[in-house]
């Protein structure tokens, strides 16, 4: 960082700016929105996976008193566009994705009728009083079965189950597998997950007749890709869109979308002449909010016998549901892409199915491709030292680049922007007193207990990125400016949802303005203030939106040197700047502060000439390149014999995503992240059934980490910075995620490794140990569970 | 989220509920602390016509000791269970699965009577229930009833109570400490996957088991009983014991443990419990 | 048929006629405009609407209004007092104990009846209280922290201000 | 979800299988049915209430018979709908002659969708199960009460 730096705010572990009114239960998320004449919608889901909609009877539910309109698709979709899909794949089949069903339902919970009320109790009522005729249709569930000839059609008019095929192929595969010593192989199977962001999804839409112009609420982290897709689907022209963002409450990626549910509201608000709101319930969100993950891959990794990898070859089917959403086709290819993780391959080939099955979709989860990718890699370089008898940290050592070779450019064509993977790696190891951790291993061993320790070094993606490798632009907007007053308003494109941007933002201006951090307003997530943005999501709203922020403070510090040099008779090039001061060089005495500035610059009494008045910048920032954090994570298990449960013992993770603006919230991030794979690793699952029913639609059946569930962390971090940006930062709002998922199931495989179990997929339920141990131990073949898949 | 309509009523004693019960019959339910009707309620999977709020019913909560006996009134909660010190002197199998029960906020709320009536097969408190030989007594138009607890638990989600009947009070027997309740929780709902209830009687050579979570309802494993009767309990003993827990029944099987897996916990959570238990003596 | 309802609401009294099947969730955030309480599930698991009824930590989202009828209920709009924040409030700030704010609320009430009979919890105390309470942000670490953090400050002697 | 069992019944084979083709005498022996009727040749309509504990819903359903194939063996196929959400199912009966009973073997593939599917997973095995025993156990008695006085 440079100029005005004397607040020494960047890397203050500031509390939140944010938190008073979140503490004080008086933050505005979007159902706390209290419009007159508020109208509420209900949405009637269908119950089959798969089904041909024979008639559906509505009138029951028009006489309803307080029933203000009761909407099937054909009466809704004539007039709406389709949910658009941001992938340019090509080759890509694409459903017509209508707002409501037409003559056919493709996955439980797919909306099929729409009921306005003057209640939320009102339209409840309706619900039940809708007759819907359905004809249930055989489903496609099992995305391997899919592919295979007679398999039904989850869209029979495409023809096939197959979305899309994509292939990423660099270097001499098959050279390289001929020289190998060994192949390591191994299926993986990277379940289905549901985000469930603990605020359901919910929007008020608002139709001014007057203007022609729509104002939606509603709780996403795209508010500004919404108001570039939403005239497409409800034709009303971007310039008369408006979007806010209340207080949103988590999203973890599946708030990345431009959902139905949006676009009907905006639709049922202008053709009923009232405000509409929709709030989802739990079950609705389960059903209808994306799904993440869901890939099946069988990867091979070619190495040598001094654990030298040379090559990875997988064959990848992903499961993506039965309709695109925004970014549905492009997640799994970030598995492909970032499948090198943190080693010097030479060649990589990648071959990936994206196949329909009527499920909801899957899209962006916490992480979106790079767990699948680092979680497959990280099992591979395990099972590679295992069969070569080295040690893992050794065979990962071996494989990295040396912080000299970066940027760094993978097999994959990706350039590693900077890296220091054995520093992370060997400060990890010391936090974890590594081999005092092998003593106890080996102790616990000899007494019979199931302990294991498991090491991951990850890399991922962030800040994304060079407009060239985004669908809609990878760049961001930010504005700076000074008030007449002196106080300063930051206006973001990117729209934090929990991250704490308006304090990490308020904490990188005002050092750079050097003005304090309580005159500062960060706002985000209106798209009438903040005109322009690409929003939050893959870890970029520092990294990327910073550095606009960044820009426009440089831009308004020209401008106020040249306005200074005006009032103290001086040319700009003569005025020094520092702490929030301007001056002539050599007289700090005659300094002039921002305040004078700001009244300078608005009532613009005393402009040079060719200046214009206010003191105002915005920026957009394109990024050259990706940024790549990275870190290690080691973790300690025990797992009990006779039930198979898991105990975290010890838990290390060193992750470096640059320079930090806020280590609290760094910390915080990293935290979270790792709960998200705590429970992706040992119990989280997204189970339908094989007719396509949904099993887990209620927190009563998706389990969710707990408070008791959580291990003490030692949570320790380097610093690499990062050449893509002025900062040096990369984001960490996905790294635990990415991080830790490997080094718990590394853990717990180690665990077993005695008894002779090489590998068992996530997630690692109690019931799963249980049997493979008690395979291993007792020699019993056990019955293959219906209800385990 | 939003319940179907109903009527609602709040008599003041129980013999204006009885009333009430019987003039609205099948169409009524009853709402005690509301734990298990309300989540049936906002499914939508409950549509009772009227409910009768037996909440403001004066003198339904107590825990006290009654001619040598622990009597609990129909509305405590478990919560009130939970931090008897009553209980937990002359009876501590029952605080002991209180902890257990979902958590905080639906224990300060949930009542004894309001679960054991639901008869959940997955529900805590039937283990204890069963392992105890509670009484259950009723009152409805023809007066007051005493079930015992072998005969209360019917079937899933089916109890002895007949539809006009309101259960008053669950009596207990004065117990020592050598009780316990070992459960495997299913970690998004809170049920029981297995819960085990074991009363070690010393001196008269006895144990009794009452086990939930494991079949369509909860039950007493008699062949544990039976093989430990008169025997030492040695470890050996009560692990051949322990291994009949789920004899005789059928283990149910979901996405949350197969039934397999359910007769397993079955067996190790009943030796667990047997252990904990005989080492408490 | 409607009911008569009343209600104490953080030292108010309020009264409404309701429908039966009104949950208290609904009463305190559609009659009483307190929507500092959050319903994020429909199977009283979340805890994003606990608050405190009649002292005790409850989920609003499975008590009829008509349940609450003539109790007092403790939001968290209720808790800071003459301006200032409750010491758990200003824990769960000062520890980072939110991310998004969605659950913090019932989080919040539901640490706030720990420290009411139990001023010094250890970890596990502190998880077995918040049990009840989901948190998809936090990775609940800080919520820990922050309940700690509280129960310290909550022993200190008040300064005198 | 597959379910089956096999009942014996004190009855000859043809005698059973007559009475599985007649309305009046299955609307008896199924839980809740409060209407079974004969819509077509081997087609029926059905209106259920069930009510597990404090869980109850109306379902309304078609019943088709294929297969059939007196007095061994029919296939009932079933679909049926209510508030809590929609049952499909094919059950294959097979009726066997022991001694002067008949042994009644089903085996039905089920599908239960919608709510109840979602929130019941747990129990709904166990509550199909219930059900089916609970129609064969009324059935017998009433197929054996049926026939006893010819003795």
């Amino acid at each position: 960082m440079k100029s005005g730096t004397s607040n020494g705010y960047f890397g203050q572990a500031l509390k939140r700016v944010e938190d008073p009114r979140l503490i004080k239960g008086i933050a505005t998320y979007v159902d706390d929105l209290r419009l007159p004449g508020l109208l509420h919608a209900a949405i009637l889901r269908s119950p089959h996976a798969h089904a041909r909609i024979l008639g559906v009877k509505t009138e029951a539910a028009k006489n309803l008193p307080g029933v203000a309109g009761v909407f099937t698709g054909t009466d809704i979709n004539p007039a709406c566009g389709l949910v658009p899909c941001a992938s340019s794949m090509p080759g890509l089949k694409a459903p017509r994705h209508t707002m409501l069903a037409g003559d056919r339902v493709y996955f439980v919970g797919h909306p099929v009728v729409v009921v306005v009320a003057a209640s939320p109790a009102i339209a409840r009522d309706a619900l039940d009083l809708i007759e819907v005729d359905y004809d249930s249709l055989p489903a496609v569930t099992n995305p391997e079965k899919a592919l295979e000839k007679d398999s039904p059609l989850t869209h029979p008019d495409q023809g096939t189950n197959v979305a899309f095929t994509w292939l990423l192929a660099n270097g001499d595969v098959d050279g390289l597998f001929a020289q190998a010593d060994r192949v390591i192989k191994q299926r993986i199977v990277h379940q289905r997950l549901t985000p469930m962001a603990i605020e359901p999804r919910g929007c008020v839409a608002s139709y001014h007749a007057g203007e022609g112009s729509l104002t939606l609420w509603t709780s996403t982290q795209i508010p500004h890709l919404l108001r570039t897709l939403l005239p497409g689907v409800i034709g009303v022209a971007e310039n008369k869109i408006r979007i806010i963002t209340p207080e949103v409450g988590g999203g973890f990626g599946s708030k990345l979308d431009l959902y139905v549910e949006e676009a009907m509201c905006s639709h049922l608000a202008m053709r009923l002449g009232s405000p509409v709101k929709w709030i989802e319930g739990r079950r609705e969100n389960a059903m209808s909010t994306i799904h993440g993950r869901d890939q099946i891959g069988d990867y091979e990794l070619a190495v040598k016998n001094d654990g030298t990898v040379l090559a990875i070859k997988a064959r990848t089917i992903a499961d993506i549901g039965s309709y695109l959403q925004l970014l549905t086709p492009t997640i799994p290819t970030l598995t492909g892409l970032m499948i090198c993780g943190c080693y010097k391959l030479k060649a990589v080939r990648f071959e990936l199915t994206g196949v329909y099955t009527n499920k909801m979709a899957t899209d962006a989860y916490r992480g979106a491709g790079r767990p699948e990718a680092t979680y497959a890699i990280e099992r591979l370089m395990d099972l590679a030292a295992a069969e070569l008898g080295l040690d893992p940290a050794k065979i990962r050592q071996k494989n990295f680049p040396k912080p000299g070779e970066f940027p760094f450019q993978t097999a994959t064509g990706l350039m590693y922007d900077s890296g220091n993977y054995q520093r992370a790696l060997k400060k990890a190891q010391e936090l974890a007193r590594w081999d005092a951790l092998l003593r106890q291993r080996e102790q616990a061993r000899q007494a019979g207990r199931l302990f294991g320790i498991g090491l991951s070094t990850y890399v991922e993606i962030c800040g994304l990125g060079p407009s060239k490798i985004m669908a809609a632009g990878g760049w961001e907007w930010g504005c700076v400016r000074l008030e007449m007053s002196g106080k300063v308003t930051v206006i973001t494109g990117t729209t934090p949802h929990g991250q704490g941007q308006e304090t990490s933002f308020a904490q990188i201006v005002g050092d750079r303005l050097g003005v304090p951090m309580e005159d500062i307003v960060v706002l985000r997530g209106d798209t009438a203030s903040a005109h322009y943005g690409r929003d939050t999501y893959g870890s970029r709203a520092t990294a990327v939106g910073g550095t606009a922020l960044i820009m426009s403070v440089d831009k308004i510090i020209a401008k106020a040197k040249i306005l200074a040099g005006a009032l103290l008779g001086a040319s700009a090039k003569k005025i020094d700047f520092r702490n929030g001061r301007f001056w002539v060089k050599g007289k700090p005495k005659n300094a002039i502060d921002w305040k004078r500035l700001g009244q300078e610059a608005y009532e613009a009494k005393n402009l040079p000439a060719n200046l214009e008045p206010g003191l105002e910048a915005s920026s957009f920032f394109e990024p050259k390149n990706c940024t790549y954090p990275f870190g290690t994570h080691i973790v300690a298990v025990e797992v009990e014999r006779e039930t198979g449960d898991v105990k975290i013992v010890k838990y290390v993770a060193v992750d470096d995503c640059g320079p930090q603006v806020n280590p609290l919230l760094v910390e915080g991030q990293v935290q979270g992240g790792i709960a998200h794979s705590l429970g992706q690793v040992l119990f989280e699952r997204t189970v339908y059934d094989e007719n396509g029913q949904l099993l887990t639609g209620e927190f009563t059946d998706y389990p969710m980490p707990r408070a008791r569930d959580i291990p003490e962390y030692v949570i320790g971090s380097t610093v690499t910075p990062s050449p893509s940006n002025p900062m040096g930062v990369k984001g960490v709002g996905e790294a635990g995620t990415i991080g830790a998922n490997p080094a718990i199931a590394n853990a717990v495989m180690d665990a077993l490794a005695p008894l002779g179990i090489r590998h068992l997929d996530l997630p690692l339920l109690p019931e799963k140990l249980w049997r493979a141990i008690e395979e291993k131990t007792a020699g019993r073949k056990m019955k293959k569970p219906r209800s385990q898949s | 989220m939003i319940p179907a309509a109903f009527d609602y009523s709040r008599p003041q004693t129980l013999e204006e509920a009885v009333n009430l019960l019987a003039q609205h019959g099948e169409a009524a339910k009853l709402l005690a602390g509301g734990h298990s009707l309300i989540p049936a309620l906002k499914l939508r999977l409950a549509q009772p016509k009227t409910v009768i709020d037996i909440g403001r019913i004066a003198d339904l909560s107590y825990i006290r000791e009654q001619d040598g006996r622990i009597v609990v009134g129909a509305m405590t909660t478990h919560h009130a269970i939970e931090t008897s010190a009553l209980l937990e002197e002359k009876c501590p199998l029952l605080p002991e699965v209180a902890r257990h029960i979902g958590d905080v906020q639906v224990r300060n709320r949930g009542t004894l009577a309001g679960s054991i009536v639901h008869a959940d097969p997955a529900a805590d408190w039937p283990a204890a229930i069963l392992a105890l030989d509670a009484e259950m007594e009723t009152v409805g138009p023809d007066g007051p009833r005493v079930i015992a607890a072998k005969k209360f638990f019917v079937d899933l989600f089916q109890t002895a109570l007949r539809s006009d009947e309101i259960l008053r009070e669950i009596r207990f027997p004065v117990t020592a400490k050598s009780v316990a309740y070992v459960k495997t929780v299913q970690r998004a709902s809170g049920f029981a996957i297995a819960g085990v209830a074991v009363v070690v009687d010393a001196p008269r050579m006895t144990v009794s088991v009452g086990i939930t979570g494991v079949a369509a309802k909860a039950y007493r494993a008699t062949a544990v009983e039976t093989k430990l009767a008169g025997q030492s309990l040695s470890a050996e003993n009560m692990a051949a014991a322990a291994a009949k827990a789920a004899n005789r029944v059928e283990p149910l099987g979901d996405i949350h443990a197969s039934s397999e897996y359910r007769a397993h916990l079955a067996q190790l959570n009943t030796r667990r419990a047997l252990v904990l238990a005989a080492s408490r003596a | 048929m409607k009911t008569s309802v009343n209600i104490r609401v953080n030292g108010t009294s309020r009264t409404h006629d309701v429908e039966p099947r009104l949950l208290l969730v609904h009463f305190l955030r559609d009659l009483c405009g307190l929507t500092g309480t959050h319903v994020g599930c429909e199977t009283t698991i979340c805890g994003a609407c606990t608050v405190l009824l009649n002292g005790q930590a409850v989920k609003a989202c499975t008590i009829l209004a008509v349940q609450a009828d003539g109790g007092e209920v403790t939001t968290i709009e209720g808790l800071a007092s003459n301006g200032r924040l409750h010491p758990v409030q200003e824990a769960f700030w000062e520890c980072h104990g939110l991310q998004c704010g969605f659950c913090t609320p019932g989080m919040i009430l539901a640490s706030v009846e720990l420290l009411q009979h139990n001023p010094r919890p250890s970890r596990e105390q502190i998880t077995h209280a918040i049990d009840g309470n989901l948190c998809r942000c936090t990775g609940y670490s800080h919520i820990i922290d922050a309940v700690q953090s509280a129960a310290k400050k909550m022993a200190r002697p008040e300064k005198a201000k | 979800m597959i379910i089956q069992g096999t009942h014996t019944i004190a009855a000859a084979p043809a005698h059973v299988f007559d009475r599985l083709m007649e309305p009046a005498f299955l609307q008896q022996a199924i839980p809740g049915c409060e209407k079974l009727e004969k819509t077509g040749e081997d087609e029926y309509i059905a209106h259920l209430k069930l009510g597990i504990g404090s869980i109850k819903g109306s379902y309304a359903g078609k019943v088709r018979l294929t297969d059939r194939q007196p007095p061994h063996k029919f296939t009932m196929h079933l679909q049926g709908s209510g508030g809590p959400g929609f049952v499909k199912g094919t059950s294959a009966i097979e009726l066997k002659a022991e001694g002067e009973a008949t042994e009644l073997h089903y085996s039905a593939n089920v599908q239960v969708g919608g709510l109840i599917a979602a929130v019941g997973s747990r129990v709904i095995e166990a509550v199909a199960k219930k059900l089916a025993g609970e129609f064969f156990l009324k059935f017998s008695a009433i197929v054996e009460h049926d026939v006893k006085p010819e003795r």
